[in-house]
């Protein structure tokens, strides 16, 4: 028997690819699972294909998952995975590009056939044309090698053939040296509950992958991740969506309001409203609207009873809603505004990432406008991001816009589960005094009181057209108009007041300062570290706070000879920036439906560095 | 678990409140003569009556010169975007099932830009009472046709003529599910506040189409039925139960002819056990009711549907407490379950 | 007065069209078994039937699975937004009224988001083919419950059961004031073309629901009906001037109780002059066929109401036409009028 | 008999006020018609009560209609009136702050009851205790003598009492030398046709007014505006909504193109609809949709079937177009969309005026959205903005947004009618040639062809999911996504190409430039001659084309020391011309429903150049 080698990595990123049929996001979710059990720190990436159901073996059907698992803190899934697991050619052809130069690459050579490679568009084959050459190639008959081991389960074929993805599992937790437990004990206890069968065959399926990569002579190294220093705590994965869902359902206990979610399906923020739909228990209702009008108006009405009211949507969504919400600004009523940004414009991309709806939120509506708009940097960061929004809803009486993306949403990363009576709680007053009762009165903040229905001697009448200051009746008065206008622009501001210092990762000044939001945090972080690294006076700074913005950040600006401002759009925050800073913001842009890689980033930051 | 957020004040008593009470100190800003007064007057006469205490009650509106009605109601109140108001109350109810919750809306604001949240608030069974006055033109906006103006309408924007043909609302209603339709008229005081009042005590959702005069815009589209010299002819009063007959002396009635199509005929010569009977509970009727149209046929006035079906809002308390029954868990227990791991 | 700006080249021979003329380089994208291929195929194939010229057939669709449908159709196209394609599509009948208009919508697209255009575009009579791809789920955006599923449906976003009662849509149609409204299922070769080429012929809007199964999100919903096996218990042919039979070999009808409420009887028994007999041209007649619901009656297939009224586009024709009659002038004429003063 | 004066005035304004059933408005229109065709220069603002029908003799029924005559070039109708006609005590206490100091005062004794005098708030009489004494107050029982005079013809009292506006006109006539022979021409024809009798009535209170003027002791000076110096041509009065309407219908003509209306009505941008609906006889087709998506998405139809698209709206109703507009921006179909702008947020002030969705136009969409935008700067020019409108939207292929406000919309003014023939055609060309034909193939201009359904051959499919380059696919390939979103933001930035040269008027450099853009032109015109008439170095430029803006515009803006911007929002323009030019803009707002004051203007800059 041929000896092993077992070799220690720092960090590795895997890929694991094939037809949407094929299972890939769940062997990714598995192998994100044992290694976050085996203590790494991780990011993962699903790449789902944009079509419902393209044809078998096609490239526009080709479904991905990498992991990116390290010793040392991780930011992204990886520019570009150590190692592909392809198990068809569409799957190659789409993901070779991606693979480093030397990775390894298993291929499930049963799926080479004439027919498959002229669908995914091969002239020749690439296992024997050598075009692989610059990579480790495995050839690995995984359909064939699946249905041996599990013959004896008596599955019909259709069945048996897609126990190979469990194939492909075992045989990479045999190359990272990853224990086969956790598996197994979902086969056993998850699938054996729907399907006892089939558990019985991907159990085989699993170990007979594994003992492959044991005993087949043409592996010859096997690697090991070492631990990495995590916090101490309770952790799970969790995606973007559920991030959200979770952070309201904590805010519901930290405010003890009652949670209502008004909304319309739409990708990719439908996850939201199918995580809380299960939370009936915990007497979170949620409306399923006709449309994402009728979605946010329900929400409003909600608000107006005195609920936690939220609504979920997407780009198209927002600009359906954006009448309403200014109805919500009017009333000023709290309500949280979950916008999961697409590709745009129109229908645009839909299932690919994209941070271009900043303007949209900003500005979006008829009239002056002002909502507090926050966003999210990561799936794990959606909670808090939640929170937040929830906090400032309240706290001043108004919408709030909360931006995800596409690649937070579906992205997952290991989280670690925050005990709620250790998170500070959402002060709710409902107002109940008859006596001197304002409709439009305001605290410091600026906040009106919230009376709502069913409270003895407050009844009262809100609407759409302009209040008089104080009582809250229709005002025709211009400069009762003038004077609300500028007291909602004035306690959007103060939220500023509650936000804190902002945070400069890097140098405190210097050449060139990188400033990003939402999803763009890990690439951001991870290509500055690799400059910090090398000794560059860089720095970054990520906000979390869009409208206001930061009372300190102007400052931080114009400590950094340059300020660069990585986005997946054409420059919407680069523009906040300059209008309110008269900064000449650099915008560094990328509109292809995917994240910043931490290179793409690091290689602007140089550039920038070089023209100082 | 600490107290609840929410105020633990005790409803008032309801018994001690009169007509007046639901006035409020703005003076109602509509022309002189406008149908809307006298449902104003209506509505406060009858509230009072419901047994329901004045700060549980919520008036929804839209946008036009009927949706300025919640100014006028002193219970909590809403004015708030054109065509929406449905929408924004089944959100009050929904959270709040334990409220009264009205929504006051005209033919262009719920049947024009309102008219999806419109279907789907009556489909969905919400208890809500919806009020529409129909006096079939934008009175708001100065006088353009509406989906209920008459085809040929001639009016700011169809000065040629409308070419659209209108809405039956009654049967929009009826075909989207209601399970209380009703019509009256706003001028007439016997019927409105008996159909309002039944609407108020039915569990689910509750349509009236109320026809309402705009003098200013169009002035008499209703009278055939609201003037006393000729309302007699025009009105057919239902009556669950009861055989379909109108005229000064009830001496008309509708009967089916062969081609199951309604006729008039005269009820002595007929014979009153050949006419139609009403019958609230069923749905095809109540539809071929709503098919009676002016002037070929009396208009219909009263009750034509009701029926019993769970509201959405009661359907939604049953599923949170099965699943609190059937599942004791926090919202801590919510972050933890799944699949987790700890790190010492 | 210059040429006109609009091409003119002459139309092409639609005599010379077949089946695979309709056919795009494109695959259709829908899961394997979708009843959607056999509604693309049944509209290929009645198409080059119709004598229209290929150039003058545009096909409008929203979003859903449902409605990219207008990229496997070689005729002009557009994949608009959610729910909107009515809409786009009274603008192109309005424009063009010489043009073919065809509208591919869901239940989702149509009955949720769409609702109010949809019904609008029907009371207008716009010349629309308005085919409406009924699976009851949201299927491109993974099977949430949508307005046509039953009420109680466990779908993601109704893991306890969607509290939502469903419309039905053929009702939703007629009420709306359709001049054409018909059903058939996806895959029955015989009653889709047939109903699919009454439509098209009609002139005015039209409506077709079509039960289409959705394989992967709500596989079997209209198996009863299409299921060689249990069709003809559940299946009522609906056949203009003909008593209303069903059942293998007709032995079974609809006929009406006292309390003009529809049974089912024994034909034998009952006698065929009592059954029910279809009228397309009575409105109340269609409501109440649209109300015979599975399981507890058949299901009406083929053509419910087929009446002719004036089509939205052909009212503004002639009011264009009796206009340019009435008033010759120019555009700088219609700037000059009203009073004007003349500056030396 | 008391000898009477006439005195020369180079300008004078002059405002009617009543309740709103007093016929102001027609009061106001006669007296411009009139003024108009003796030849002077004018500008009128007429000012609606926000209530529908607000209670006979309250503050909130006041309507009043402004005008202002002149010998010279007028821009606006003039801060301060020098007469104010008020026909009841409400009417008397709205509009008396405005009245300039010293100002002539004519009052309708007769409706100085106390309950009128309480209904308007006075707690004592203001034509006895003393309040008016800054004023010339000419006390008139304006109703008592018209029903004086018109006794004999025999109409009913309420009917006769209404007659009241034509004495106040004949008795203005008199004042001013005007001439009655229009008024009384428009009576005879245009008025008879509907009450023979009315009309009778009509005409003798006009002429006891002007008797009156002529008799009365107290009246002793009468004024005479001199004709003004105006181009040569043929005039009429013409309001912004009838500018766009016209503009509109011309652009039919020279464009050759069939006109589809698509619109839901909504103030103040009604009218536009009304309008157009009465050309059926040039083939003008008005869809009255059942809401603004409708109204923009038949548009989208009709552009998409070859017509000369257009949807009208107002804020609230823009909003709920956006996802619709980005429609029309992918499919790259020619689009006008007509925003005539209210107060806002929300139902906001809907019958005043605001400059408040500048930001919603230019971002208030999912996704990068360029759309091109532009503005009218008077009633007039609301012609010529639809035209340019028009012409960018077909030669670029693109929705074009033209933005008015409700002061254009209902203001009038004397507008030059132009000879369509004069004009430049507006080409167009719809593709034909199926060899070679690619959906999204572009010219030099980066427009795609426009081929419409008819034409054999080129059937193809467009809609709103990214397209490939050229053939317009589907395309879900994020550099293919990249590179539209880039053309589709370059094809609109090379609109520039056609934008002329930035016209500054006054000092080409220097101290102040103070930029506007839409209906603040005229006040910011007047208060910026007036202090380039004091000898300040200050100079005016007014935008026509908010996106793109014209490619001069940074150097003229930094040829100045300071930049002024005055804006009826928040400082909307402002935040645009900072991010694009990283000037301190100062922005100069007033957000009270209302227009600028020449003096305002004249006061802001004079502020600016003292901080210089
Ligand atoms: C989004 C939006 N679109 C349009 C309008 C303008 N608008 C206000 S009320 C109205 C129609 C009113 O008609 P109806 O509902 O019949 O009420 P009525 O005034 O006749 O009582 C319209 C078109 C608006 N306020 N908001
Ligand atoms: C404005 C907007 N809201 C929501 C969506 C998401 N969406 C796309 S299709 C769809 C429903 C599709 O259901 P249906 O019309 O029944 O079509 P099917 O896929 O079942 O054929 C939804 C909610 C969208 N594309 N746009
Ligand atoms: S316009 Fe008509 S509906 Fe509106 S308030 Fe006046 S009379 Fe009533
Ligand atoms: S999800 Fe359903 S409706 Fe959509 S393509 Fe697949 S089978 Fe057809
Ligand atoms: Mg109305
Ligand atoms: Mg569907």
């Amino acid at each position: 028997m041929l000896e092993k080698h077992t070799e220690v990595l720092e960090a590795v990123a895997i890929r694991f690819a094939g037809d949407s049929g094929d299972g890939m996001q769940l062997t990714g979710t598995q192998f994100t699972e044992t290694t976050a059990l085996a203590g790494n720190d991780l990011a993962t990436f699903p790449d789902y294909p944009a079509e419902i159901r393209a044809p078998a073996g096609t490239i526009g059907g080709v479904s991905g998952f990498q992991l990116h698992l390290s010793s040392k803190d991780v930011f992204t899934p990886g520019d570009e995975p150590d190692v592909l697991v392809a198990m068809n050619p569409a799957a190659l052809k789409v993901n070779l590009p991606d693979l480093k130069p030397g990775g390894i690459l298993i291929l499930n050579t049963e799926q080479f056939s004439d027919k498959n490679l002229e669908r995914a568009g091969y002239k020749s084959n690439p296992l024997e044309d050598g075009s692989l050459a610059a990579y480790r190639v495995y050839p690995v008959d995984i359909t064939g090698l699946t249905l041996k081991a599990i013959a004896d389960v008596g599955l019909n074929q259709r069945a048996a053939v897609r126990c190979k993805n469990f194939f492909a599992l075992g045989l990479a937790y045999w190359m990272f040296n990853r224990p086969l437990e956790h598996s197994i004990a979902w086969i056993e206890q998850t699938m054996a509950k729907k399907d006892a069968l089939a558990a019985q065959a991907n159990l085989k399926a699993l170990k007979a992958g594994h003992a492959y990569g044991e005993t087949a002579e043409i592996f010859t190294h096997s690697y090991v991740i070492p631990e990495a220093k995590i916090a101490p705590g309770k952790y799970k994965n969790i995606t973007g969506n559920e991030g959200v869902a979770l952070g309201l359902l904590a805010a519901m206990q930290l405010s003890g309001l009652d949670m209502f979610l008004g909304t319309y399906p739409i990708t990719p923020a439908t996850d939201i409203l199918h995580h809380l739909s299960k939370y009936k228990h915990l007497g979170v209702k949620t409306f399923q609207a006709e449309d994402e009008i009728a979605g946010i108006c329900s929400a409003i009405g909600a608000a107006y009873a005195g609920g936690l009211a939220v609504t979920t949507t997407s780009g198209p969504g927002l600009a359906l809603k954006s009448e309403a919400m200014n109805l919500a600004l009017m009333l000023e009523l709290p309500l949280v505004i979950v916008n999961v940004q697409r590709g745009g414009p129109s229908t645009g991309l839909p299932t690919k990432t994209e941070q271009s709806d900043l303007m949209q939120a900003l500005y979006g509506r008829n009239g002056e406008s002002p909502i507090p708009v926050i966003a999210a940097r990561s799936p794990g960061d959606c909670f808090d991001a939640a929170i937040e929004a929830v906090r400032i809803a309240i706290r001043s009486m108004t919408p709030v816009l909360l931006l995800t993306d596409g690649y937070l949403a579906n992205g997952s990363e290991p989280w670690r589960i925050p005990k709620l009576d250790e998170l500070p709680r959402i002060p709710v007053h409902f107002h109940t005094e008859p006596n001197g009762f304002q409709p439009y009165g305001r605290d410091d903040r600026l906040a009106r009181p919230w009376a709502i229905p069913g409270t003895p001697g407050l009844e009262h009448r809100i609407g759409g057209l302009e209040k008089a200051n104080l009582t809250g009746a229709v005002s025709y008065d211009g400069g009762n108009h003038e004077l609300m206008c500028k007291l909602r622009a004035e306690k959007i501001r103060r939220i500023a007041d509650i936000i804190p210092p902002t945070e400069v990762h890097g140098a405190l000044d210097g050449d060139v300062l990188v400033v990003g939001w939402g999803g763009t945090y890990g690439a951001i972080r991870a290509g500055v570290d690799k400059l910090l690294g090398d000794g560059h006076r860089v720095a970054h700074v990520h906000l979390r706070h869009l409208n206001p913005l930061p009372a300190d950040l102007g400052a931080v600006l114009h400590r950094f000879k340059k300020v660069l401002v990585p986005e997946l759009n054409l420059g919407q925050l680069s523009h906040l920036l300059r209008d309110r800073y008269l900064i000449d913001a650099v915008s560094y842009n990328k509109v292809q439906g995917k994240p910043f890689k931490e290179s793409e980033i690091a290689r602007a930051v140089l550039a920038e560095l070089e023209r100082l | 678990m600490t107290a609840s957020v929410y105020p633990t004040v005790p409803a008032t008593d309801p018994s001690l409140l009169s007509k007046k009470d639901f006035q409020t100190e703005v003076d109602p800003r509509w022309c002189p003569g406008c149908g809307d007064y006298s449902i104003l007057a209506q509505v406060q006469r009858i509230l009072p009556e419901l047994g329901i205490p004045k700060e549980q009650i919520v008036f929804i509106s839209g946008i036009g010169c009927s949706s300025r009605f919640p100014y006028y109601m002193n219970t909590y109140g809403m004015h708030s975007i054109h065509g929406r108001a449905p929408a924004i109350a089944s959100g009050v109810k929904t959270l709040r099932p334990g409220l009264s919750v009205w929504v006051v809306t005209g033919d262009g604001d719920a049947l024009a830009i309102g008219g999806n949240h419109f279907i789907h608030a009556l489909r969905r069974n919400m208890d809500l009472k919806i009020l529409m006055f129909n006096n079939r033109i934008y009175g708001l906006t100065k006088g353009q046709y509406s989906p209920t103006s008459e085809q040929g309408k001639k009016t700011k924007s169809s000065p040629a003529g409308a070419p659209d043909y209108p809405f039956n609302p009654i049967s929009v209603a009826l075909s989207a599910e209601a399970t209380f339709v009703a019509r009256a008229a706003d001028i007439d005081a016997k019927g409105l506040p008996a159909v309002l009042e039944r609407a108020a005590r039915h569990k689910g959702s509750a349509y009236i189409e109320i026809y309402q005069n705009c003098p200013i815009f169009n002035d008499g589209a209703h009278d055939y039925l609201t003037d006393r010299k000729t309302k007699a002819e025009h009105e057919l009063r239902l009556e669950h139960g009861k055989p379909l007959r109108f005229g000064a002396n009830g001496e008309k009635g509708i009967a089916l002819d062969t081609r199951m199509q309604p006729v008039v005929v005269d009820v002595a010569t007929y014979g009153e056990d050949r006419l139609l009977v009403h019958d609230e509970q069923n749905d095809s009727l109540a539809y071929f009711l709503s098919r009676l149209v002016h002037p070929a046929f009396p208009t219909p006035v009263g009750v034509f549907r009701c029926v019993e079906r769970p509201s959405y809002e009661q359907l939604v308390e049953d599923q949170l407490t099965a699943a609190r029954e059937r599942k004791v868990a926090s919202v801590q227990d919510a972050l933890e379950a799944g699949e987790t791991w700890t790190v010492a």
